[in-house]
């Protein structure tokens, strides 16, 4: 174990996949020398060189369609899209190129490639650099999509995309990328598809992930106070979904409080609730309550940011509803 | 360069490959045996045969909605693709692909594409992989006149040419896209002129002159084979047909038409042939009942062929 | 009352708003003489002319994005994307710059633009040809989105549409476009965000849109027969949703059935699951259950193409699980 | 074309104007007064003044990520500005926006744009508006070097192209997308070369010498008003500061930065107004103290001025 940010843990994954497989190669809008808006893959470019660190023009839709057509001719590509907002410049190489390449064929293609991406609000970048868009990722099959809330998942679930034969997305929070942790030293691999338990609890599940498993914990720790015991239930991947764990804690606990931070209408929380109130509905013991932001682009003043993010409080009053 | 007779044969035989599965498509589509839409490439045949000749298995194309000829051309399966065309199981997408998304990844066919101009990337990337690897391989991406207003065209040209990838983009223009006429869907003459944009060389040919596309072709792939980058072609041809089949074609100019077909690239090459006493009209016809006997037998193949699994709607969906 | 196809109804829609108001014009491909893949727009060109049904490249990116700016400064356009499947080439306008500019601005500003797409499968157009893609703009604040199921819908949600001081997504099903119904003639307008029952019943809701409201209304046909009465409910626009008649509904039958033709993982019947497993959580008799296509891309061959698709059976038999 | 003294005079203002303007959001940035990320116009301001000199109110503009000197030259309020950067009720866009977001439709000023290349469309947009309304009002559209590389570049230009419409396309090339030195992001020296590409005019002026942006700019401009269609104008200039507030610009050569400290705009015209004898010293003085009179009760207004009232977070998403 050794302590690192988020950040470097994620970096630390890709360089380990790197020095293991030749095919595996970094592409972005500055990605090498100046290594990333947020420092992400500072580094990098010194240790591995101009042909496997590289620099691209502002050209999103030639970014993810070149890695598509790479891909598919047998390298590994990992290219980073600056902030997720813009996925929307390169939304069709996501949903009709990569998501449907090998369906199309027969089955007869192979798009290994990984798409990383920062989402997430909370320092005042505005509608267009704050937004959380897993949603529109996880209503396209073919696609899988991973939202690491930790240091440690940030690494395993890193080397584990990279590792997937399947187009990835990767989802790292911009508020989390200086999240201290301890991680694991060396090969490191979480399997998509596996929801952890971040905390234990009894009463009521609260489903979280990324940014949001963190106010979910701290909101598990004040419910506590009072006596309710909650378990906070972090899928890490939403494609693949770790249905079992979710249903499991449900049966647990009866009632099921979901958390993201995107937009309510539409996010993936609508997905699990609608999974829980058919699967589980004989489990359930008190209505699905959904903490989210609300249905607004996110604002650029601090005041009203704060307001729009879902909080611990908001968190806290949706459970006690339940009781 | 001088053209042997080998070579000048083999283009003829491709190109009436392509003309005669295209005229099958279509009466097979007439008849209603074909579902879905059928986009052919009567007319246009030069320039997939002309390109492909340069081009071996390890290289790469990628191709548009209008697919048949490009993949014929890089040797793609007749009897697989025909099936495809029925949606049976022995296709070459087991009936999940159908006419616009045939493929043959170990051909180097990266697929037809139903989104215009999406082949532009993909085929940078394939080049971009080409080079990574050290390899002399390159990739072709066949695109028509209305794709060379996407915007993936831009990026993908401006890529290719900073990263000097090994990668052709062959414009095929027949002078529409849809309804649209060029001069009403861009103010260039000629498409070779947007490569000044991107610091590459841009040419302009008779697309119709099989020897023409693959002189310029030839040149193109060779330039990207020494490491010395991308290219743009620009071919300049005619679709006999309308957009897919069942379209009336109302926004053409019938003289426009008529002139354009007495440039056939099949005739125009058989009229070379014989003039050069390559081959006599009889042995001409000798290769066209060949032809006609492989696609019939295609035809037979793909009939015969049993439909897909109902179930298998939900394989294939991720690599495991 | 005119019998119209739903083709003739959106266009009888589009021809009345632009004889009303010079400022509404139709940009799209093939919009003119050649009258829309599917002939949706035949014979406005030749009443309206050149500058006001307007021919474009193929550029999805400068249609959107220029009908934005268009918008912006004070015309209302009515845009073309020939298939919905390539909504994702623009993507960006749609989501960083329609939806978001009033917002963004402080309220300042005002973007008319309705965005005309036919959606759906049923005519082997295989996987970039035939999608359901209703939920990304479900999930975007800031846009409409309106579904008709009939002719009648269909004219009056596109006069509304137009008349909208909001970017809509106006989506016509591909396999409705001939189908023939009676339609008001003249000014017709349906306001957006209210529900149509399409058939009474006592037993079941069942909530579908688009396409999807026929095959409802054959399955709760079969299930009279049984001795079930299904309730067939149409919201026809999704954004705004009108939540309130689907809980009216749903607390008359208790039981709930959603039909959508996307698939099913974050489409849009998530949503309404989630609504009613919170909202509606104690008038729920039985588990909410979701009939849609399976994760997969569309299939090319028929055979597979049918199995694809909800279909009356899969209605009536997720129908029969409630009971 | 002479340029006379007193629009020399006002060029002078609004470019001290915007310096000013941003070497106070610099200071208030590093003080941790502001908000976000915040990009700096400084050195740029030539390109900004001497377009906007052309426009009036009735004329659009769409701008970027670096928007406050757009805003500036076309009539923005400062105060209003000062205000959102701070995020406050009182801002232009409420607190909403923020640096990236300014805009004021009833000025003509489409917005600044947090996503680069998006405002290429949105002005095509608003000149087919000025067009169909058949005003000779005219549409300009400031974008990056960097930007020129995306798609929306290229289908705008076209789409521009064909329909004539009165838009000029304004490439402020200061070498860089953020660490991407131009050399490595394209293979064309003068951006304005890829006018060709859609068969329109294409210039490329010193941009950071006003009268040059000034006199191109008002060319094209009078070209759109009558009905000639549009232009792309490259102005070759430099950012004196980071890509961002914070950004320590390890990417840049030292010696190259100097050189294009040199030609600084504002300097450059201040020599000029006092070579023309057309102001003194003291009178470049009394400007620009005026001019800093009127930031700083601009930062008092911002300062002074009430948060947004947290609910406000749902109003505007729809018009109603
Ligand atoms: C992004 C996108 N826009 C529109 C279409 C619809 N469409 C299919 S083919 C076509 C015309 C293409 O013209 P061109 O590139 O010249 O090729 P051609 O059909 O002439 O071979 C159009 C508009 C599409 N498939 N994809
Ligand atoms: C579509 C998109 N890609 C990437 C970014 C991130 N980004 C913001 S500014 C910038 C550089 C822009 O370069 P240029 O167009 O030359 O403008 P400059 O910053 O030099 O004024 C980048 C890459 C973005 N905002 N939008
Ligand atoms: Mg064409
Ligand atoms: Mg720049």
């Amino acid at each position: 174990m050794k302590q690192m940010t988020y950040a470097e843990a994620l970096r630390d994954g890709i360089r380990l996949e790197m020095q293991r497989d030749p095919h595996v190669y970094l592409a972005g809008e500055d990605v090498g020398i100046f290594g990333g808006c947020f420092g992400q893959t500072a580094g990098l470019y010194q240790e591995f060189g101009p042909e496997r660190i590289v620099d691209t023009p502002i050209s999103e839709t030639a970014i993810v369609g070149h890695a598509v057509g790479a891909a598919a001719a047998g390298l590994r590509p990992i290219v980073e899209i600056m902030f997720i907002d813009f996925m929307g410049v390169c939304m069709d190489e996501i949903l009709n190129q990569a998501a449907k390449m090998r369906y199309m064929f027969g089955g007869k293609a192979k798009v290994p490639m990984v798409i990383r991406t920062p989402c997430g609000a909370g320092v005042s970048a505005a509608a267009q650099h704050s937004q959380s868009l897993e949603a529109f990722f996880t209503h396209i099959p073919g696609i899988k999509t991973v939202m690491p809330s930790t240091p440690a998942d940030a690494k395993g679930l890193m080397c584990a995309a990279i590792r997937d034969d399947n187009p990835v997305i990767y989802i790292e929070h911009k508020m989390l990328l200086g999240l201290q942790g301890d991680v694991p030293e060396g090969e490191y691999v979480i399997p998509l598809g596996k929801a952890d338990i971040k905390r234990k609890g009894s009463d009521v599940t609260i489903v979280a992930w990324s940014a949001m498993v963190h106010k979910a914990l701290a909101a598990a720790e004040a419910l506590a106070k009072e006596g309710i015991s909650a378990e906070v239930l972090d899928p890490r991947t939403l494609n693949p979904l770790d249905k079992d764990s979710i249903l499991n804690s449900v049966g647990k606990t009866e009632r099921l409080v979901i958390v993201h931070e995107a937009t309510r209408t539409g996010g993936f929380g609508g997905e699990i609730a609608a999974i829980v109130a058919d699967e589980g509905f004989d489990l359930l013991n008190a209505p699905i309550k959904r903490v989210t932001a609300p249905d607004a682009p996110v604002p650029f003043s601090p005041v009203l940011e704060r307001n729009y993010l879902p909080s611990e409080e908001k968190i806290i009053k949706a459970v006690k509803e339940l009781f | 360069m001088e053209i042997t007779k080998a070579e000048l044969l083999s283009f003829y035989e491709t190109m009436v490959t392509i003309r005669t599965f295209e005229e099958k498509a279509a009466e097979l589509f007439a008849a209603g045996k074909l579902p879905g839409f059928v986009h052919l490439y009567i007319g246009e045949e030069a320039v997939a045969t002309g390109v492909c000749a340069n081009l071996t298995d390890k290289d790469y194309i990628t191709s548009t909605h209008r697919g048949h000829g490009h993949l014929i051309a890089k040797g793609g399966r007749i009897d697989l693709m025909m099936a495809e065309l029925f949606g049976k199981a022995t296709g070459y997408c087991k009936g999940k692909g159908g006419s616009m998304h045939i493929a043959d990844v170990n051909l180097g066919i990266l697929g037809a594409n139903g989104i215009v101009g999406a082949g532009q990337p993909i085929a940078a990337g394939a080049a971009f992989a080409c080079k990574y690897k050290k390899t002399d391989a390159v990739a072709v991406c066949f695109f028509g006149d209305g794709a060379s207003n996407r915007g993936t065209f831009h990026e993908s040209l401006n890529m290719a040419s900073i990263f000097k990838l090994p990668v052709i983009f062959v414009c095929e223009n027949n002078m529409y896209g849809i309804s649209n006429y060029q001069k009403n869907h861009m103010n260039v003459s000629d498409i070779s002129d947007r490569a000044a944009a991107y610091g590459i060389p841009g040419v302009t040919v008779d697309g119709n002159d099989v020897v023409a596309v693959y002189e310029a072709a030839a040149e193109a792939v060779d330039r990207a084979r020494k490491g010395d980058g991308p290219s743009l072609i620009e071919c300049k041809t005619w679709r006999h047909r309308g957009h897919f089949e069942g379209d009336p074609c109302i926004y053409k100019d019938p003289k426009e038409q008529e002139a354009w077909l007495k440039k056939d690239p099949v005739l125009s090459l058989e009229k070379k042939l014989t003039e050069l006493k390559f081959a006599t009209v009889v042995e001409l016809e000798e290769i066209k009942a060949a032809v006609k006997e492989k696609i019939d037998s295609a035809v037979l193949f793909a009939q015969n062929s049993p439909d897909p699994d109902p179930d298998d709607v939900l394989t294939d969906v991720y690599a495991s």
